[in-house]
This record gives structure tokens, C-alpha cells and sequence, in this order.
């Protein structure tokens, strides 16, 4: 239980308990919504690829399944240092009770936080160039992670334009939409494909760093394409999770090595740990 | 044994089984994880450490690595876990895990379980002799696991364990009972014939999850284990048997997610109180619960 | 037996136990009373009758006036409640209730409950004989009264016993299983081999609450029996276990609230469910189940 | 199951299922709220004294103590022909997480509603004058039996000034309240005995019919004050509920003839049917 034993991973320590923050915006964006909320009590520098166990800190739960009634965790988007304390902004789909419930939050709302949570992602191997590859709400990680790492080559594909909005929260992706309402009509690992083959491989060969979050045929896509290629890449996953941090074993995938719990020894995983991404 | 309000925080002098604690919070066994909650939090995580002891998650002989996945299921106002004993067995723990556990600011509670009562009977005496240890949990009540079940649903059964692990440790021995039993109290009084120092209750209801998009079973374990809020009531009544029918104190939990839940326990005859799937939702869950039973003013009045 | 989806509606030739029904959902005993809810409603609840079939609250031998009050307590998505059994007795049934749930659209079920096989063999003679009834239920899981409970928890007591009943009637005999024990399945295999038509289950879970004013027992019966959601996962495990092991058909019941909540209790392989506590916060939510339940749309497609 | 059998009593009939209201206004009424929803296919004439079962349509649930889960009663205040439907009014008194969300509500929300339920007040007695008692959020059924009657003497009781707000809902009410800081400073029912005292008793007796709703030990003041008068008095009591319709057998009060069911029987009993009010 030493701190230096895993001092070397991109974690920002989160305080060891649950706290408020307050929702200062919560806009469409095409599909989603983008919430911000003000976190006063956190830190102040989390790392892009950390996650966040959110829950409305009110009526959380009720639905008409009775749902939810555990936190559900968000990837921050991003963070920003504000009048005490930090902005976080988190991107949500919709997709059942829990991402409705806080897509329903109005300005001043409060929000139930824990986080930063887990490893985000590591430095880009030395002497390669970073690109990032994001699909549908898999995008929001790496919006923070295009910031940090200083307009980044940025890949991004969506299911159709509604979805493709997102791409906003980026200098100048290359973006693909299945239905080729925006960008190509094509899926972004073929774009991430033909990016790969295009580059020049110097002598060495690592040209680039791949970072990828998206929907698990996608980053199983991603994972196959870079193998081959011999492209070191780190995958943004996602499992179901009760805690975030650790406590329930409950988000557990399949590594080389046995299962890892997700929430601890990831989002984030170098992509050479895994068979294959799960589901 | 008796636990009361001292103004303003706990009585001095607050024990169980002897072992001195400094409020009557415990966690459940396998609902937190200290040595993952440090590298989430830091040592902010000791100078708050939200239990007054520690359980660690249950161990076994060999290592295991648990159920597949899906191992999670919502449900109202609770969950469903199908888990499975993920632990790096005996060897494992006494190397990596008892070292960094002892570095809690708290006495620390080991919880086994084993497939015969031979098995039970070597985690006793490899972990009972560590100075480190406060004290052993028994879990005779995983319902993941079949012979958690079966040791822990009939008094007699119960009761030829305990008898010959008894003898095994000087350590206090906490009995953990399955609630799918149809006389808990039974099984407690049982346990406490054969000379059991604390019983504590309620592990998890048998229940299961069918995916809507398929129809078959959610979880990679097929059935698994109801806890939270949900099974509260449940709790209630076994704690309450039970506590009308030993002497030895009674560790309660099932669904305690604040100090008023956790008062409802005391009020059912409990000694001591645990959180469990709670602190999936607040890591701080147990500080919260404490303050609030500590604090009268968070609790409805008293006639 | 097998339930089956027809385009926009029942399969024609739906029956249970012999006995057509124009589909698979029920009501749980003792939670909906047609009698009352036609003071209510008027005809208009005949007109819209929510069940396809009527199962009687549970009737004894002599007049009960049922557990002081308090004797309901609100939980996490559910309820306590300790009724205990109010009714008018056999005699009183025959007289008064019968004749009005004749007028009801859907075959009839009476629930009866002994303190002895000799009662539950009075019951089941006084009420079998009679055609207004369609099929008889065995209440052998009510946790608020001592010999149900025991009856039920055990296969050789529910052989017994249902050995003894079977030959009295001719009609259609449900055996009601009591979640408070080890091996739900067991018992519902010794209610088949004695001559069961069906088994029917959960009933509530016992549980308990405690009044923060005063931290006493909070129900007049001081503990109850727990139902809604919340108990909903505990329910599809049983009635999973339960299906694997007998022939006879399964009615699935337990925290039902929705198509959705329905179809889970048949693919755990249930032949027909139930609409308990729901019932209370809708009173038509057996018709509700039922149309979600026979409109695809309203439930997530299947792969 | 005769119509006949109950068609004296002073029940509307409620249509067999749960519907949804949407909520026009909710504005505080000193310490009350008074909410009031647009119920399009009830009936339009619930019989003053009859209660609704009310639920949030949206997250009832999920509080901090995951309730409420089951509807909760209340007497309908007022009601009114509306543009297709009735209005109907609700005074609601937070005393708990189902009123506390129930108070929440915003106009344009829905309310989840079953009723009219229960047997409401009965025609005064021949001869008999009425004499309307209420104390604090029991004031609720008055207002729209006071409607009907046209007038009647209103004698209310409050905590506090802040609940003596309720009185505006009726017309020259006298009033008491605790703390003296609005009306006399007395019990209501101190009102009650002196108001009954004052009275020329005719020969035949009768001169009052009492109809009364608050606090159980303000009703119990008033069955004795009245029991000893030979003045006939109907009381509207509360008892737990969780279905309103007599399917759950659990709201039972305990009368001179054993268990009644409430919801079902009352919430109207006539005064003389009981030994005591319970509780
Ligand atoms: C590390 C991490 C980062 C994430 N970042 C983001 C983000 O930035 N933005 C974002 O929008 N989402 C993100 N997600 C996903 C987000 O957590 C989920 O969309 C959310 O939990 C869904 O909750 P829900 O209640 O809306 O839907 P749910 O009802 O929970 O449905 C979601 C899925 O869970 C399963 N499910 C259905 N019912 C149940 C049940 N009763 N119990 C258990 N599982 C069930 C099904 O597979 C379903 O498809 C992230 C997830 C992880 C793990
Ligand atoms: C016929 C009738 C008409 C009514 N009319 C009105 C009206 O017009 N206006 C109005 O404001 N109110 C009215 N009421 C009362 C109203 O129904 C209650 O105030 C409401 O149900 C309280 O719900 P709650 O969730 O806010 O509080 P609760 O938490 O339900 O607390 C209310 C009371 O219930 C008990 N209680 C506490 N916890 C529980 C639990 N877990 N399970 C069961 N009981 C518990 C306690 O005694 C507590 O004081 C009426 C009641 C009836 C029966
Ligand atoms: C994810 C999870 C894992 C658990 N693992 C164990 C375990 O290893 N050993 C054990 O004795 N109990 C285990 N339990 C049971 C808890 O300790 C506790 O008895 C139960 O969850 C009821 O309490 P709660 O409702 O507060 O969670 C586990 C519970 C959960 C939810
Ligand atoms: C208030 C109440 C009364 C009940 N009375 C009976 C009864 O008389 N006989 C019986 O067999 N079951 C009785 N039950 C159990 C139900 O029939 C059903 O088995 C149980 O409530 C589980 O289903 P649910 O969760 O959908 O309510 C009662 C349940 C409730 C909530
Ligand atoms: S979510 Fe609980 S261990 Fe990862
Ligand atoms: S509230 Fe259910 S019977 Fe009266």
C-alpha cells in the first residue's frame, strides 16, 4: 500500500468520499447533453481517461423500474479550474434511467460526485505522434486528452449528424457518419486504417500512438488494426460498475493476465493486455 | 457489550468480543477494499477511515478468480452481485495483503470461507496466529458458493463446524449466517452453543436477473446475491430473532445506508452495525452512518 | 400449458391447469379484494376486469378479524404488511363472498389457509364442491401465521399434507410455496409427487420495521411480510429453481409491475404471473401488465 | 355486489385504474401548498369528504430513504368544472417524502391519480344545522363541504399563524390558533364546546350536526365533547393507507364492530360508531 508503488500512473487521487457540486449548465449537443457542474471540493487536475461515479443528489432513483439506485460513472469531458474549485464538464447519451435523470438536471441542481477515479491515459510512447480515434460518446475523454496533448490528429465517427456535433468539441477532427450525413459515410477505423497506412513508418517503426474510446466492436477494431501493425494503443473501456473504486469486484474484464477490475487498473488499458475487448 | 449514546460520540470503553473499537461501524466483508480504496484516495482514505474495524473480503484456501462478467445487476433500490470469491487465497493474502492491511488505524477482522471444514479449519490456524489479525469471521453464507449454503442453513451443521474450529484460534470467532435459511435464530443459537463469540447477519438473499434482450440469466454466476436497501426489512426481522435468542452480540447490516437505518438495527437487539453496498455509493458511507447515529439531532426524536 | 405471444394478443386456447384463461395474469391472493373494488368502480371494473383470473384473498374455518394496527409500513420499492388474514370464514365466504364473485368475468381460485390438514380438508371440501369455483390454491407460505409457515418450508410436511388434501377435490390444486425456506424446489417437487396441479410463489418475505419514534416494533403484528420491487430478484430465483424442477405449471409472482417485470418471471419459466402489491398503486395494473406483455413493442425487442 | 345494496352512500364512483393530471398550479398557502391538477377523465362531482390516491408520475421515489413508493391519500379540497374535466384542488401539508415531492411539483407536471375514493359526509341530520370543525391540514375536506352546504358555521383551528393561512379558503371562519397570533388563543375545539353550549337547544334535541376533520386528538375532543351532547357528528379520520380501494385490508380502524377498512367503509365515520378515535 505504498504511494510510490503506483505512483507512475496517470491517477489523480479523488477525496475518499461521496460530495456535492453543483450543476452550473446542462445543454444539448446534437444527441447529447453536455452538464457542467461545479466541483468544489475536488481536485483540481484530473487526468484526461479518469472517470467520475455520478448520481443526482436528489430523486435518484423512482423510475418506473424503480431505477437507478447506484451511481453511474461518466468520463470527464472537461476541466477547467474555476472561482474555487474546478468546472467539470461530462458529455451523456441517453440511453436509460440514470443518464435520463441526469440529463434532466436544471442549472443549480446538484450533483452526487465521486472522482477522479481510475488511470487515465499514459504519455504517448516516446518518439510517436499521438492520434486519437473516438466513436459515438466514446468521444468524451478524449476531448480532454486533445487539450492536454495539443491538437492531436483526431479521428471521430458518429452514427449520424445529430450524433456528429460532438466533433465541436474539437480543432478540425476527420470525421466519418454512417449515414455520411457529415464527413465520409464510413466507419472511423477505416479512416484510422487508412491514417496508419498512409504514414510513413521511419526505420524504427512506432510512428504513432493510438487512443482510442468507443463502443466495443469499434475498439476491438482498433485493437486488431493496431496489432498488426505493431502500433502500441491504449483503450478507453467500459464495464458495469457498482463502486468506481475498487470495492465490489464487480467490473472485472478478461486481461492476458485474469481479470482486472476496470475501475482500478483502468479505463485505460494498453490494448497489448487484452485477447480481445469484451462484448 | 452494550452500546450507548455518550454525548456527542461513542461511549469510551465500546467493545466487541473484547477487542477495543471506537464506534460500533463496521464494513461487510467484500464491500470495500481497503488496499484499492488507498489507491483511489490516498492516505486521506486513513486519516477518514470510514469503519470503526475492518473485514476484509472473504478468503479462501487457493486463489480464485470469481465469476465471468456480467457480475452486476441494478435493482430497486438495491443490487444483485454474482461475484464469486475473487481472492488471492491464504498464501496470497498473508504475503500482499495482511502487510498493507495492517496499516489501518483500525482492528482488523479476517473473513474465510472454505469448501470443507478442513479448509476452514487451515485459514483459521494460518491467518488466527497473525498478531495482526483482531479477529475471524467464518462466512457460512455465501450463496455463491455451495457449500457456504449448506454449512450455514442447519443448526447441526453449524454446530459440528464451529465445535471443531473452535479450538483452532484464541481469536475472537465472528459466525456470518445465511439468511436463506428458515430459522436463523436456530443456526445462531447453534453457533453460539458450540462457542462462537459474536454472530453477524444478513450475507445476501439468493437472487437472479434475466437479460430482456435475450432471456436468459444476466449474470455470468446465473443466480447471485440481493443486497441494498431492498432487503432491509428482511435484515430486520432475522436480526431481531436472532438477537431474542443468544447471549453473544450480534453484528447487524443488510441495506444500512444512514444512521437511521443503522438505529433500526440497534433497535432490533444488534451490537454492531455494518455497511455494505452503501459504500458503493459513498466510499465515506460508514463515517456518515456513525456521525449520524453519534449525533442525536440527525435522528428522529425519542418519546 | 406453454405460453405463447399471437399477434396482437393471447394464443387462443390459453389454459391453466385444465382451465381456459384468456391469458397468463393473476392476481396475488389477499391483494385485491373484487368485492370491495366494486364499491369502488362500480361495473366499470367488471367491464375492465384487470386479471384473467380471480384469486380469493385466503379464507380460514372460523372468522378472522386479522392484526391490530398499524399494519402496513412503507419500505425501499415495497411494503411490510402484517394483515393476518382477516375474513369471514368458510361460512361466512360461502354466504356472502361467493355469490357477488360469481358476477366476476374471469374464472375464480380460492385461497385457503389451515391450522391443521383437518381445516385445510374442511376448507377444501366446503369450497371445491362447489361449480362457481375454478381451482383451488393451498396457501402454505403465509408468514403471519405460525403453521403456515411450517407446512410449506418443508417437503415432507407439504407431501404429507398434500397427499391427505389431494383426493378431496376435484378441482385444480395450486400449492402456494413460502419463500422462508432452504429449498423452495423441494418443496414444490414434493407438492407434484402428492398430486399438486401447480405451485404457485412467492408469497411475502418475512420482514420487520421499527417505529424511530419509539424503536419498537412498528406493526401491530410486530413482524410482517415483505412484497413489491423490492423482492422481485428473490422471487425469479425461486420461481427459476422452482421451474427446472417440476412439470406442473409454474405462477410466477413477486414485485410484478410491468410487462417488462413479467416477461422476466416467464422466461425464468413461469407458466402464468401474478399481480400482487402493483395492485395498490394501480388498480388496474393487471390489464397494464397484460397489454404490455401482449404488445411486443412495449418491451425491448428480443436478438 | 348490488348496486342497490350501497347507493345511499355519499360515494362518486371512480373509473378502475390509475390516470395521469397535469398539475396547473402549486403555490404555497402560508405553511400548505395548494396544488391544483387538471383530472381529464375522472368524474366531475366527487362527493365533498372523498379522497384521491396521489402520486409524482416522474421519480416518486429515490429519496434519501428510497420513498415513497406507494400513492398517498388526500381529500380533495376543491374541485370544479373545467375545460374538458375537473380541477381539482389539493392542501397539502410536507410532513414527509411523499408530500415533500408531491409539494415539488411544477405546473405542466403529472400527477398519477386514482379516485374519488371513500365514502364522503352524509346530508345533516334532519332538522339539524351543520357545524363545520377543522384543525390544521384537516381543514382540507371542509372547504368543499362548506362549498355545498352554503355558509355553515366554520370554527378552525391552527398551529401558527403561518397555518391559519388556510382559513382564507373559507368564507368568515372563526378561528383559534395555538400561539394566539391569529383568532383567539384556544384549542378549536374550546370553540366547539362554547359554540354548542351557546346554543338553544330546541325541545327535540338536535340543533347541530357536527362534521369534523383534523388531529386525532382534536377528533377525540370532539366525539366526547359531542358524545356528550347527543350531538350526532361525522368524522373524517386518516389511517395508513396503500391502496385507497379496500384491496390491502391494512388502513382498519378499530369501531364498535370491529375492523373497518378506512379507505373503504370511511374515510367518514359517524362518530358514534367508535369507543374512541384511535391514536
Ligand atoms: C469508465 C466509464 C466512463 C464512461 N463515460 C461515459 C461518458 O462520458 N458519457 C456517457 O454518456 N456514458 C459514459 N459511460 C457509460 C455510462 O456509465 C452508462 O451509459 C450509464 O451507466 C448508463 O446508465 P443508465 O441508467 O442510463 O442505463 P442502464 O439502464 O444502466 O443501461 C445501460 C446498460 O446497462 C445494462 N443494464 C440494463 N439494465 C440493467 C440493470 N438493471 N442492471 C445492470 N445493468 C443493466 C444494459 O447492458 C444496458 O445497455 C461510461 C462508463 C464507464 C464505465
Ligand atoms: C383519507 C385521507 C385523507 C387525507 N387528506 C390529506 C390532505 O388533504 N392533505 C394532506 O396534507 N394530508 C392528507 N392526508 C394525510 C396524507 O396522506 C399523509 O400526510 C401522507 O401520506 C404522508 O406521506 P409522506 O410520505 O409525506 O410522510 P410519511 O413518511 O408517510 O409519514 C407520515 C406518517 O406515516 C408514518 N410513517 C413514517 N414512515 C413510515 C413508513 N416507512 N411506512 C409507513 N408509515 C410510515 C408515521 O406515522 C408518519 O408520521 C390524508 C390521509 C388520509 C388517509
Ligand atoms: C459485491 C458484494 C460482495 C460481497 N462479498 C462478500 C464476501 O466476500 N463475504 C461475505 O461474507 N459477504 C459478502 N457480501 C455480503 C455483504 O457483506 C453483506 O452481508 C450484504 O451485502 C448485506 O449488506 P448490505 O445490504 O448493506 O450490502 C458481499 C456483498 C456484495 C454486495
Ligand atoms: C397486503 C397483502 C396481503 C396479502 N394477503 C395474502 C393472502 O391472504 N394469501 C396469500 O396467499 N398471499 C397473500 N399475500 C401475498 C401476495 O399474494 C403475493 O404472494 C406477494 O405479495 C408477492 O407478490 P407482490 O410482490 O407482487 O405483492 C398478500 C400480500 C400483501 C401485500
Ligand atoms: S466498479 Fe466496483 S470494483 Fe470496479
Ligand atoms: S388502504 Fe388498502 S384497504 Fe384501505
Amino acid at each position: 500500500m505504498t504511494q510510490a508503488a503506483t505512483a507512475a500512473e496517470p491517477r489523480t487521487l479523488a477525496p475518499p468520499g461521496r460530495r456535492l457540486a453543483r450543476v452550473t449548465a446542462n445543454d444539448a449537443l446534437g444527441a447529447y447533453r453536455l452538464i457542467s457542474a461545479h466541483d468544489r471540493e475536488g481536485p483540481l487536475e484530473p487526468r484526461p481517461g479518469q472517470f467520475y461515479m455520478l448520481a443526482a443528489a436528489e430523486r435518484w432513483g423512482g423510475g418506473a423500474d424503480e431505477r437507478p439506485y447506484l451511481p453511474r460513472a461518466f468520463s470527464y469531458a472537461r476541466a477547467r479550474r474555476a472561482d474555487r474549485g474546478a468546472l467539470l464538464e461530462f458529455l451523456l447519451e441517453a440511453v436509460g434511467p440514470g443518464t435520463e435523470r441526469l440529463g434532466s438536471l436544471d442549472p443549480g441542481d446538484e450533483l452526487a460526485l465521486v472522482g477522479p477515479l481510475g488511470v487515465g491515459f499514459r504519455q504517448p510512447e516516446v518518439g510517436t505522434r499521438p492520434l486519437l480515434v473516438g466513436g459515438g460518446i466514446g468521444t468524451a475523454p478524449l476531448v480532454c486528452l486533445a487539450d492536454e496533448l495539443g491538437a492531436p490528429r483526431v479521428l471521430l465517427g458518429f452514427r449520424s449528424g445529430a450524433h456528429a456535433e460532438a466533433a465541436r468539441l474539437f480543432e478540425r477532427p476527420s470525421l466519418a457518419t454512417d449515414d455520411g450525413s457529415v464527413g465520409r459515410r464510413a466507419l472511423v477505423t477505416e479512416l484510422l486504417a487508412e491514417t496508419l497506412q498512409d504514414e510513413d513508418l521511419p526505420a524504427e517503426g512506432l510512428a504513432t500512438t493510438v487512443y482510442a474510446c468507443g463502443p466495443p466492436p469499434m475498439l476491438e477494431a482498433v485493437r486488431t488494426i493496431c496489432a498488426e501493425r505493431g502500433v502500441p494503443a491504449q483503450l478507453a473501456l467500459e464495464s458495469g460498475m457498482a463502486c468506481g473504486f475498487g470495492a465490489c469486484f464487480g467490473c472485472v474484464v478478461a486481461t492476458r493476465d485474469g481479470y482486472v477490475r476496470l475501475c482500478l487498473d483502468g479505463p485505460v488499458l494498453e490494448a497489448d493486455r487484452l485477447q480481445a475487448v469484451p462484448e | 457489550m452494550s452500546w450507548q449514546l455518550a454525548a456527542g460520540g461513542w461511549q469510551s470503553g465500546f467493545e466487541l468480543c473484547g477487542v477495543p473499537l471506537r464506534g460500533p461501524v463496521l464494513n461487510g466483508s467484500g464491500t470495500f477494499d481497503a488496499i484499492a480504496a488507498r489507491r483511489a484516495f490516498g492516505d486521506a482514505l486513513l486519516e477518514q477511515f470510514p469503519f470503526d474495524a475492518f473485514v476484509s473480503k472473504t478468503i479462501t484456501v487457493e486463489p480464485r478468480d470469481g465469476n465471468p462478467p456480467p457480475r452486476l445487476w441494478e435493482t430497486p433500490a438495491g443490487m444483485i452481485n454474482s461475484i464469486g470469491l475473487p481472492n488471492r487465497g491464504l498464501e496470497g493474502f498473508l504475503a500482499h495483503d495482511l502487510p498493507q492491511l495492517v496499516e489501518l488505524p483500525v482492528p482488523l477482522v479476517v473473513s474465510v470461507m472454505g469448501f470443507s471444514v478442513d479448509e476452514l479449519a487451515r485459514l483459521l490456524s494460518g491467518v488466527g496466529e497473525r498478531a495482526e489479525v483482531a479477529m475471524m469471521e467464518l462466512n457460512f453464507s455465501c450463496p455463491n458458493v455451495e457449500t457456504g449454503l449448506v454449512m450455514g442453513a442447519e443448526p447441526e451443521e453449524t454446530e459440528a463446524a464451529v465445535d471443531r474450529l473452535r479450538p483452532l484460534t484464541e481469536k475472537p470467532l465472528i459466525v456470518k449466517l445465511t439468511p436463506n435459511a428458515v430459522d436463523p435464530a436456530g443456526v445462531a443459537e447453534a453457533a453460539e452453543r458450540a462457542g462462537a463469540d459474536a454472530v453477524s447477519l444478513v450475507n445476501t438473499l439468493k437472487g437472479m436477473a434475466f437479460d430482456p434482450r435475450t432471456g436468459r440469466a444476466w449474470l455470468g454466476g446465473v443466480t447471485g446475491g440481493l443486497s441494498g436497501p431492498a432487503i432491509g426489512a428482511v435484515a430486520l426481522e432475522q436480526v431481531h430473532a436472532v438477537a431474542e435468542r443468544v447471549r453473544i452480540p450480534v453484528i447487524g447490516m443488510g441495506g444500512i445506508a444512514s444512521g437511521h437505518d443503522a438505529r433500526e438495527f440497534l433497535d432490533a437487539g444488534a451490537a454492531c452495525v455494518a455497511v455494505g453496498t452503501e459504500n458503493f455509493r459513498d466510499p465515506a458511507a460508514g463515517r456518515r452512518v456513525a456521525f449520524e447515529l453519534a449525533e442525536p439531532q440527525a435522528l428522529p426524536v425519542r418519546d
